[in-house]
């Protein structure tokens, strides 16, 4: 399947539904996704959300898909790229916006930003702006809970530009060698800011990358919701097992620049046009279509449901307060009341 | 003399590098295609071409490596790390390798090597992006650190920093990239170790760096208002420092304010501070205060970065309060 | 009371927490099998078995980020650098991640985390394996720094380390390991932010952590010869910093030098300087002054490491000339 | 060739010689390197060397037979167990001996130590100990080369440890993609200090870990001063000529603990005793005895002047003045006067 890289996999249909897989649910996750994003970039453009900005826009598949497959209590543990990977858990949409906006309501407090989205409750654990940075920190979740003997496990997704980093090789081998209960998701959208995968890495097929670690890893379809969803499903419960670690490489891209400050000029336009004719959103409304599971009418429905979710959470990220400049020393040790 | 921004202050230092000096090479992330994240680089990968402009793998250990290592057989690398951030990645190479490799070979080998890196605060890239650790690679011996201030200061000491025949960290400002000054055409070297006085007064020196010292001098405009006459001493470089300069312009005013954007304990002012009261403690007539950052991770609301960073308002407060 | 070395004070505290909490396993290279770099752990593995004691590749950063996800999901690592050296491989987990985590999730997480390493030089270890960088971690917000110089401290701070709900770096002075002291065998606690009287005095106060405060105290002897009666104040922790009874000495001898092995410039013997003079200008009766390394990489040779390092004599004279 | 780890290549005859190698020079050197060892071990034993000091005995096969294929301008990085490397190389035995005792006639002037050698004259460039830490350096030194359109290479000599550090990952990948001229040579050993590869990696076998960089990468016997040399010179020769890196992974073993402080408690008995059997001086020597190359009394002159190598080196250290205390703040910068 490594032709996929650059080539998108217009040629595969659409897979078929992994068993009990709520199709529906699926689209308006990603839908949900999409209309998010798409309304973060606008408060960005007026000037509600600052600092850098990074948007799943396209990616959408490869995080509704493999979170859908785990359990709400597996761990997430995620890049600045990550609000499409909070929706899917079932964060407050509102709340994330409002973390974006810097609002005491957000999840982080407005402490976090859009590269720090954090809800411990739902086991969702950031959000990190480090390149690989945060892959130790998530085979350290897993080791825990490893240690606990629960069968609790992690996912931790990173970027394809994090593959040559130290922290990734250092990450995979810890994971093989004590065969940690966790399932690394390189989302390979050919990019890393500017720089496309292939002048920069020795090995352009990133699960061979992984396999070089005796990890169990494969290659899938990032575009498509239902196989990813598919892939995670099994790979989670050999990874529960006990099994040890796996990887996917979930080739994908984003229909967007790197961030809302990259005026992408790097890729070709056609390239990006190649693309976008594979939206996973618009491929899994024609699969339901086709197969009669929805009617026009109700994917216009689930789009306005989007809307509203996305517009509603703009609304309360705008009504809500500032945190107090008071709390500004708050919460960097540990104070009197805390858990 | 032509108005240029800070930010094509240091393309011109660079391309004159590259045009002049065959040894120079300059290596980073998305220095190429992208055009540095920055835009310091741009179009430089087109003019230059793959030998003399390389993109890099996000693998900041091996880049500053592979810096050190072409430095010693003889070239000129420029290594850009985009961020003092993600220097912490490579700091084991900064301090272990191109710092010591001079003393440890007994001068056989040297590192000129220039290390160039956006540190600082203020456009809400929350807490991993948003730090200021120039204190820590100015404790290193076999390092000097350079923090520009103005574009004339960013061509001038970017130009000797390849005259250098030892490493340099060279840490922009982020926040001073579109900031515009008057900029010679000429190349034009400017020495390490040497401050700039930015605006002489008899009442208080305001010591400052990289962005600090636009603080400082909007603060002594305040202050003039109020009969007080401050001096503003731009450092320019932190190693080497200046010393002199520094305790002339105390044994002139009497009291001095360090003004960083980093936090304060354990910081570099705190270097300053002991410095002027070790050499100058009889000319002092208030203890040396420092005006920091919070001791706080940066949060990403822009109010309470804000509260974070000092202020020329808290400049103003504690000059007053001095003299 | 026992008289035991610090090494075993390290062990005793250890070998407690495994006994008693459940949560706690160590992490680090050569732990177990080798018994550790300095034999701190030696016969952990076998009493304590593998999932207790792990032996880790070399491998710093996953090491002590995985400490960190293991203390953020609720269990208390220890992990063992070896030296304060090789933590630099390591650096971007502490600072952007341990240190930062509670800020930034607005106090969703937290990571109770102990990292332990060795720090300081004299035993001809070369430039690479002789530094003492604990003023970079004093430097960060988020972390607690702790450098015990006796048994006593070794045990103690240890203990109070693993009852930390924050990170905290653990630096051991390896010219200290076999020094003995008196040691309670039952568990005790020494609190952060709690600096120790090691000698009372009126006319100077000596300051120092780890190493340094044995140095300080034996300068102190010799002072007492020429009628000099020093204090010395034994810092413990780094961060938080006792402040108060810094000042509180310094209120009565008026005068204050501070030893290091660390390198001078940008070190942590900066800021005490500066918060003396900051906060009891007025009771100094000479400018705060600072005995510290030599600002070079050290040297392999066993007379060029001593001269390169702070000596009795030379806080004997530095205070004489202050007196 | 994989089973090679820890079950030693006992079976394997001594390989056949490389066209135009000096046999008999080979054999010399690897007794120069025991002796001198042995003699560096009683003077440190006696007081005369202090701090780390890390024996290459056994090894002397990998850095013998290796070095004496490459050039005498081509770069050497090494590790801090690199007395044998250096010998290898042709730097004095006094010089180096004097550099163990710290004295002003050392390599490195008495300020770098055992584990900082370097002879820039010789190509010689160190002597490191931060483990992985001069990969990246290395991979500068071939980079520099290419650049400049030179045929001039580098060699970099590993530990087993350092596989798994970032730094090797970062190093390897970049190598690749830029096809630098650059040999590393991974001395596999088996053990990182006290720890066996086999705890730690997740793939023991070495030079597959190089092979996921599309790496060309091999195992050679270690033991065997005839194979290196071999299996260096076809690779040197390759990268030489511009084709990208090589990786060979040594197969090797110390006969003693991994510094003069190791008791060497780890290694079983029996495993250090088969090992010895392979000592590469005796093997070589009972192939030249057999070939009728050399005859006893040939060896035993040559242990002799092995043994007065080493002794001269110990007297020219002994009678070596320190290096001046006013030289403590040289060198940190350029000086007046300094290239
Ligand atoms: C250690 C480190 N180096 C550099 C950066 C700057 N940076 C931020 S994102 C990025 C590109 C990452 O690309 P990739 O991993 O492919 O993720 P994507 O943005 O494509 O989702 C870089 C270089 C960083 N944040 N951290
Ligand atoms: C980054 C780093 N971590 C840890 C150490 C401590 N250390 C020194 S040697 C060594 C083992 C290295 O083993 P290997 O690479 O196999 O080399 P060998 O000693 O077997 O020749 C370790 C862990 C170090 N020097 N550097
Ligand atoms: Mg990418
Ligand atoms: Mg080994």
């Amino acid at each position: 399947m490594a032709r996929m890289i650059d080539r998108p996999p217009s040629s595969h249909a659409q897979s078929g539904a992994a068993a009990g897989v709520d199709r529906i649910a699926l689209l308006q996750t990603m839908m949900n996704i999409r209309r998010f994003e798409e309304k973060a970039a606008e408060m960005y453009a007026r000037g509600k959300i600052k600092g850098f900005l990074h948007l799943y826009t396209g990616e959408e598949a490869v995080a509704t898909g493999a979170i859908a497959a785990l359990r709400p209590d597996d761990y997430i543990v995620s890049h600045y790229r990550e609000h499409g990977h909070a929706l899917a858990r079932g964060v407050e949409p509102e709340r994330i916006m409002a973390e974006l906006f810097g609002k005491a309501t957000g999840v982080s407090g407005g402490r976090g930003g859009s590269m720090h989205l954090f809800d411990a409750a739902k086991s969702f654990l950031g959000g990190f702006a480090i390149v690989a940075g945060h892959m130790p920190l998530a085979c350290g979740l897993a080791l825990a809970e490893q240690y606990k003997g629960t069968d609790r496990i992690a996912i931790n997704f990173i970027g394809d530009g994090s593959v040559n980093e130290g922290e990734f090789h250092e990450a995979l081998n810890l994971a093989s060698v004590w065969k940690l209960p966790i399932i690394f998701v390189c989302e390979n959208n050919l990019y890393g800011m500017g720089t496309s995968m292939r002048r920069v890495s020795s090995v352009v097929e990133v699960y061979k990358r992984a396999q070089a670690y005796n990890i169990d890893a494969e290659q899938v379809d990032g575009m498509d919701v239902l196989a990813m969803h598919k892939a995670v499903s099994r790979l989670a419960a050999k990874v529960r097992a006990g099994e040890g670690p796996a990887f996917i490489e979930a080739i994908c891209f984003r229909f967007r620049g790197h961030s809302m400050a990259d005026a992408d000029l790097y890729r070709p336009k056609e390239e990006v046009a190649r693309w976008k004719k594979l939206d996973p959103i618009t491929r899994l409304s024609k699969t339901l279509l086709d197969a009669r599971e929805v009617a026009a009418s109700d994917l216009d429905a689930m789009h306005a449901r989007a809307d509203a979710v996305a517009d509603d959470a703009a609304r309360f990220a705008e009504e809500s307060p500032n945190p107090p400049l008071e709390s500004l020393t708050r919460h960097v040790y540990k104070e009197p009341g805390d858990a | 003399m032509p108005e240029i921004t800070y930010r094509e202050a240091i393309r011109q230092a660079l391309r004159y590098q590259l045009q002049h000096d065959e040894r120079v090479f300059l290596m980073g992330e998305d220095i190429g295609a992208y055009g540095g994240s920055y835009a310091v680089t741009r179009g430089f990968l087109d003019e230059f071409g793959e030998k003399r402009v390389k993109d890099t793998p996000i693998a900041e250990s091996v880049i500053v490596g592979a810096g050190i290592g072409a430095a010693i057989a003889g070239l000129k690398p420029m290594v850009e790390l985009m961020t003092i951030n993600f220097s912490l990645l490579a700091i084991d190479q900064i301090v272990n390798n191109a710092a010591k490799l001079r003393y440890m070979s007994n001068n056989q080998v040297h590192v000129p090597l220039v290390i160039r890196m956006a540190g600082g605060a203020g456009s809400q890239l929350g807490a991993q992006h948003s730090q200021s650790l120039e204190s820590w690679y100015a404790h290193i011996p076999g390092l000097q650190v350079v923090a520009p201030a103005t574009p004339y200061d960013a061509k001038g000491l970017l130009m000797s920093a390849f005259e250098s025949d030892d490493p340099v960290i060279f840490i922009e400002h982020t926040a001073l990239y579109p900031m515009k000054g008057d900029v010679p055409e000429e190349p034009y070297y400017l020495p390490f170790g040497k401050a700039d006085v930015a605006r002489a007064g008899n009442d208080v020196t305001l010591i400052g760096h990289g962005g600090s010292v636009h603080q400082a001098f909007r603060a002594a405009k305040q202050l003039e208002a109020d009969g007080i006459d401050a001096e503003v001493l731009n450092l320019r470089t932190l190693r080497p420092l200046d010393t002199e300069a520094i305790l002339a312009s105390v044994r002139k005013t009497n009291r001095a304010i360090i003004i960083e954007d980093d936090w304060q304990f354990g910081g570099f002012g705190g270097e300053v501070a002991a410095i002027i009261q070790e050499r100058a403690f009889d000319d002092l007539d208030a203890p040396v205060m420092r005006c920091s950052g919070a001791d706080v991770p940066m949060p990403y609301n822009g109010a309470l970065e804000q509260a974070a960073l000092p202020q020329e308002a808290d400049i103003v407060r504690l000059a007053k309060s001095m003299v």
